[in-house]
């Protein structure tokens, strides 16, 4: 059988897939449905530095092939996350990846260091698709010098890698990697969600509380393959890639698309055991279409169309 | 906690757009499985794929019976009820179950317990009031609905004890709410039980307040196991949000702010 | 039963139910399944200057709850559009807009006028979503200051009015129909497709031959809500709303997000009938919600919201 | 063209992951409807809804019998046909028909035609078959699968005039391709019509090249009806392109380039 064994800078994986942030709390509702070492890496839902309420409900609404959520960051905040949940998720075996969301630069940072110290995590992902409240709420995600700024301010900080998740809404998703990049992170996350809304005919208003959310699910998925071929062939850092994974086929075309690993979000609230169904399949799909090992598959779709335009 | 196919046995139309429907767990074990799960519990049902329904749809436990079938009853109300009505004898539901935490009948010893509910908040109350007549409680139960046709589970509320059964426009029972009712009867009871719409309950916990109760409440969910922070409620007088899929959805009644 | 009578500028329109461009070619086919007197307006495939070839197949491909396409703005060129399609469409009593698509300002300029000049159309919608050659590429949908500059030159070259097309691949869509507005633009057409992309598993290459292609359909209807509703609270100006429409609720929708009438795309490629279908059903799904006229429903989700904050 | 519902009359599996489809047009008029559908035409089905398969599938016609009922042939090659195959007798398909430019069987006399298919072209090339054979020409065909378990319509093809199988493995009939199977042979013909994957028509054109000749092409399609530009092939010698679901799906063999 082919080995999933998957390395990342600071991550020795025993497989690419893992559950992607906010779809998976801490894990520990998981667990009782599953071995937790099954799964190649956990990725806890967003860290802040004091504990966030959140927005107000319904925070979830169903679209075409995929959901919108404005849940807000809720988390006990970082100290609670470092005394109370890592120390349940270091029973398994499994590396813990931490994201974290802040307000401010300062935010990104004092909660990147907490997190490292606590020793208890392997990776950060910043997530930043906040809203930066000193630059009057434009969100660091969408400005490539401010994205640049957290992710080097970060890095100073902090010992373990660290992957920026980057948002897809932007012009220019290139130009973001590239920022990133040249301020030292180690790898990439893609992408998050897109902003949508859907009005409820009955109320005449936004169903969500907060009026837009965060489109996530299948409908997603052939704008995170472009933007991951996109950043592959200008980036050299390794990506987490995302949006849209259901199928052990979803997972290949992303690892054909340039994803050196995957993360699974929405599909675990459609079937929370998506992530060990698609382990499982895995292998055996690698094999159908004539992979030898993982290596093969990263970036498959790119070697080849490369190898074409050059005959 | 699981996730299972549970097998269609029947599917029964009860009322205008209403659905009965008992389903069948496969290899379980009465006695450990469903022995221990509570009235005011849901099934958290996959009712499409990805692309059609991607969310599941909580849904009650209306009764479980001596051979461990559940009965859920819902109202066909959007499209996923929908497509789960089409569901003939036979066929399959994956379903997350048992999910949430139920009314605490095994901590309570009562007299008489009173049941207000209304339309699709009517299903728990009927294994909830099943499951405290069978420890000898006397129930009394209000149900409200919008019409007579509406109306469903009147001869097996009523085989539990007193009923009274409203509905808005006065085509079966007594016209208007429940609370109209509430405050038209002097009712003596131990501890109230409701479940509802968020309006309902809110008139109800007001109409009743500083009396011990119980209230079920609904919200939008996400994963129905307390891992993604959709369907959250406040706690009453801190700042801080309770999971209705987790803590709830039974809550007492003056532990949250509707 | 409502009247669905929608005017705009330039447009009296007797519902506000058109094809949306390129899902309709110059209307000869779908006027042999139906009569197109039936329709508010026709929205014409793209012109160019000189025809177009368009790109190499496969040009579509299918996605959940959508579809991807690359047609490449295969057409005749405005001249032959002029004297062969336009005479045709003009037997109806239904208005025209006339989509145009260009490499440069100057072609745009040029194509509006000649066909600004054939007298046959009743309005022109600027496809900005091309890259612009001199710019070196860049999408005029995506620089606030070169969408202006084509609005703003179409506009003095033309009589009739002139709605832009703005297209989503944008990290602020209010800012280009802000800067869109200042050039003059007479109205809105929003939203283009998403840029997106599919890999197919067993050639391991991007499955288009143009590598990526527009996404549109039901997927993309939160993203097209979100933005008609953000602009809708920054503009004056009219919306055409589109994106993923299929059904009267769907356009209900749209009004109540802000358009003041809607396009249907993909759904002809699914439905032919379904413009039709929809305006058969739009009067009693209005009466069903408990409006009395268009007019309460157009950005009806809008007012309520506002309503609700001020009390 | 129009839109119907046809109704299924008959699901036979005929060969591994090959369907024969019976579906019959209601309230037509099988003189003026269907008289005039010509083989090489194509019905464009609507194999689900917006969410689950949002493009039509294009599937040839295989024959029409004399009362007016389409027959189809397809393979089970992704999700829409698995989709397709599903419907059972007295279920509904959506299609738009009939589309696209069939063979001009109206404008040939032919002495002998040949006709040389590949995998799922080859369905219809019978419902051409037939009708020529019907106008007296005599018939040759040669047939491609891949093996054994995927030929279907053999004693069909046989009742039609001299038929010869090939397969990929040569687990049926000859072993190798049909172009193998053309270059062995002295065949006499007045015509050739070839339907199949790009790569066999590729390969049979070019070895038939300078011979009257009509092909059948493949392309991925979206309305189906000629206003969408997706399903574009280029013309020979010139540059510009023909739409496949109207100009074609036939071209004469040195039209267009493969
Ligand atoms: C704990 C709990 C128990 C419930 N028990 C029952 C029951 O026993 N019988 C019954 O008929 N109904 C019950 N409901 C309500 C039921 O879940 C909704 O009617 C159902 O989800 C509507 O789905 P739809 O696809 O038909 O509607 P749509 O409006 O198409 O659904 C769209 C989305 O909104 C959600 N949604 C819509 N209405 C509600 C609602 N009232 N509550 C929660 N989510 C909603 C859906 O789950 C779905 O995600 C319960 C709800 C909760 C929270
Ligand atoms: C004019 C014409 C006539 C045809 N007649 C027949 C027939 O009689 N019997 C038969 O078995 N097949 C026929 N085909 C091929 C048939 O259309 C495809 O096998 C079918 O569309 C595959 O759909 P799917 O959902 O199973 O596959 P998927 O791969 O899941 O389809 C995804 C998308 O790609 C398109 N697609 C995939 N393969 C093809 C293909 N080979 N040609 C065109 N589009 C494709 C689908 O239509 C769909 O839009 C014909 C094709 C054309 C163009
Ligand atoms: C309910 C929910 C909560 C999420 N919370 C977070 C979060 O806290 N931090 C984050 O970076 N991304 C969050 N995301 C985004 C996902 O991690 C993921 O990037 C996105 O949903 C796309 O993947 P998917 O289509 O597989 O869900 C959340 C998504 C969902 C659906
Ligand atoms: C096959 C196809 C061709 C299109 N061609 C054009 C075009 O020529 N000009 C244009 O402005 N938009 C074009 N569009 C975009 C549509 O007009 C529309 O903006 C988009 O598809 C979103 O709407 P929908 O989801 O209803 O299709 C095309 C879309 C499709 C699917
Ligand atoms: S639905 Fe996910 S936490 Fe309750
Ligand atoms: S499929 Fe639309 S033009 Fe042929």
């Amino acid at each position: 059988m082919i080995s999933l064994e998957t390395k990342l800078p600071g991550l020795h994986l025993k497989n690419p897939i893992m559950p992607a942030s906010g779809c998976f709390g801490f894990g520990r509702e998981f667990s009782e449905l599953y071995d937790l070492n099954k799964l190649g890496a956990v990725v806890i839902k967003a860290a802040t530095q004091d504990p966030r309420y959140g927005n107000q409900t319904p925070r979830v609404a169903e679209t075409a092939a995929g959901m919108l959520n404005a849940i807000g960051l809720q988390n006990p905040g970082v100290e609670t996350i470092c005394t109370d949940e890592l120390p349940f998720l270091s029973q398994f075996k499994t590396p813990v990846i931490a994201n974290v969301a802040g307000s401010t630069i300062e935010e990104y940072a004092s909660v990147a260091k907490r997190l490292d110290e606590s020793g208890l995590i392997q990776a950060l992902e910043l997530n930043i698709s906040c809203p930066n409240v000193k630059e009057g709420g434009i969100q660091f995600g969408k400005d490539p010098v401010l994205a640049a700024e957290v992710t080097a301010q970060v890095k100073r900080t902090v010992a373990v890698p660290v992957y920026v998740k980057l948002s897809p809404n932007t012009a220019d998703i290139v130009q973001m990697a590239k920022a990133v990049e040249g301020a030292g992170a180690d790898g990439l996350s893609m992408i998050n969600t897109l902003t949508g809304m859907q009005i409820d005919l009955s109320s005449k208003k936004p169903l969500l509380a907060n009026q837009t959310g965060g489109l996530s699910g299948p409908a997603i998925k052939p704008i995170a393959i472009r933007m991951i071929y996109e950043v592959r062939q200008h980036s050299g850092l390794p990506i987490i890639g995302m949006g849209g994974i259901s199928t052990a086929e979803d997972v290949l075309e992303f690892l054909l698309a340039g994803a050196n690993a995957v993360a699974v979000g929405t599909a675990n609230i459609h079937d929370p055991f998506a992530c060990v169904n698609i382990i499982n399949r895995l292998p055996q799909l690698l094999e159908k279409y004539g992979f030898q090992n993982m290596e093969e598959a990263v970036g498959g779709g790119i070697r080849n169309e490369a190898n074409i335009s050059g005959s | 906690m699981m996730q299972t196919e549970l097998t269609v046995l029947e599917n029964n139309k009860i009322a205008e757009e209403t659905v009965e429907m008992k389903l069948g767990i496969n290899n379980a074990n009465p006695a450990t499985d469903i022995g221990n799960f509570t009235p005011g519990q849901f099934l958290h049902v996959k009712v499409g794929e990805s692309d059609t329904a991607l969310l599941r749809r909580p849904i009650s436990i209306a009764d479980i019976d001596g051979n461990g079938n559940i009965t859920i009853i819902f109202k066909i109300s959007g499209r996923g009820t929908d497509m789960l009505s089409k569901r003939t004898s036979g066929s399959r539901v994956n379903a997350l179950l048992p999910c949430g935490t139920g009314y605490p009948v095994d901590n309570l010893k009562l007299d008489t317990a009173l049941l207000v509910g209304g339309g699709i908040g009517v299903p728990p109350l009927y294994y909830l009031g099943k499951t405290l007549a069978g420890s000898g409680t006397r129930i009394i139960s209000i149900l409200g609905f919008q019409k007579a046709e509406h109306v469903f589970y009147k001869e097996k509320f009523a085989e539990l004890g007193e009923s009274i059964i409203v509905t808005d426009d006065g085509s079966y029972g007594e016209k208007g709410l429940v609370t109209d009712c509430l405050s038209k009867m002097d009712i003596d009871f131990d501890c109230f039980f409701s479940c509802g719409p968020t309006p309902m309950l809110r008139a109800v916990t007001n109409k009743l307040s500083g009396r011990p109760g119980y209230i079920s409440v609904e919200q939008r969910m996400g994963c129905g196991i307390g891992a993604c922070y959709a369907c959250v409620v406040p706690v009453k007088g801190e700042t801080g949000f309770k999971k209705i899929c987790k803590d709830g959805p039974v809550f007492a009644a003056n532990e949250v702010s509707l």
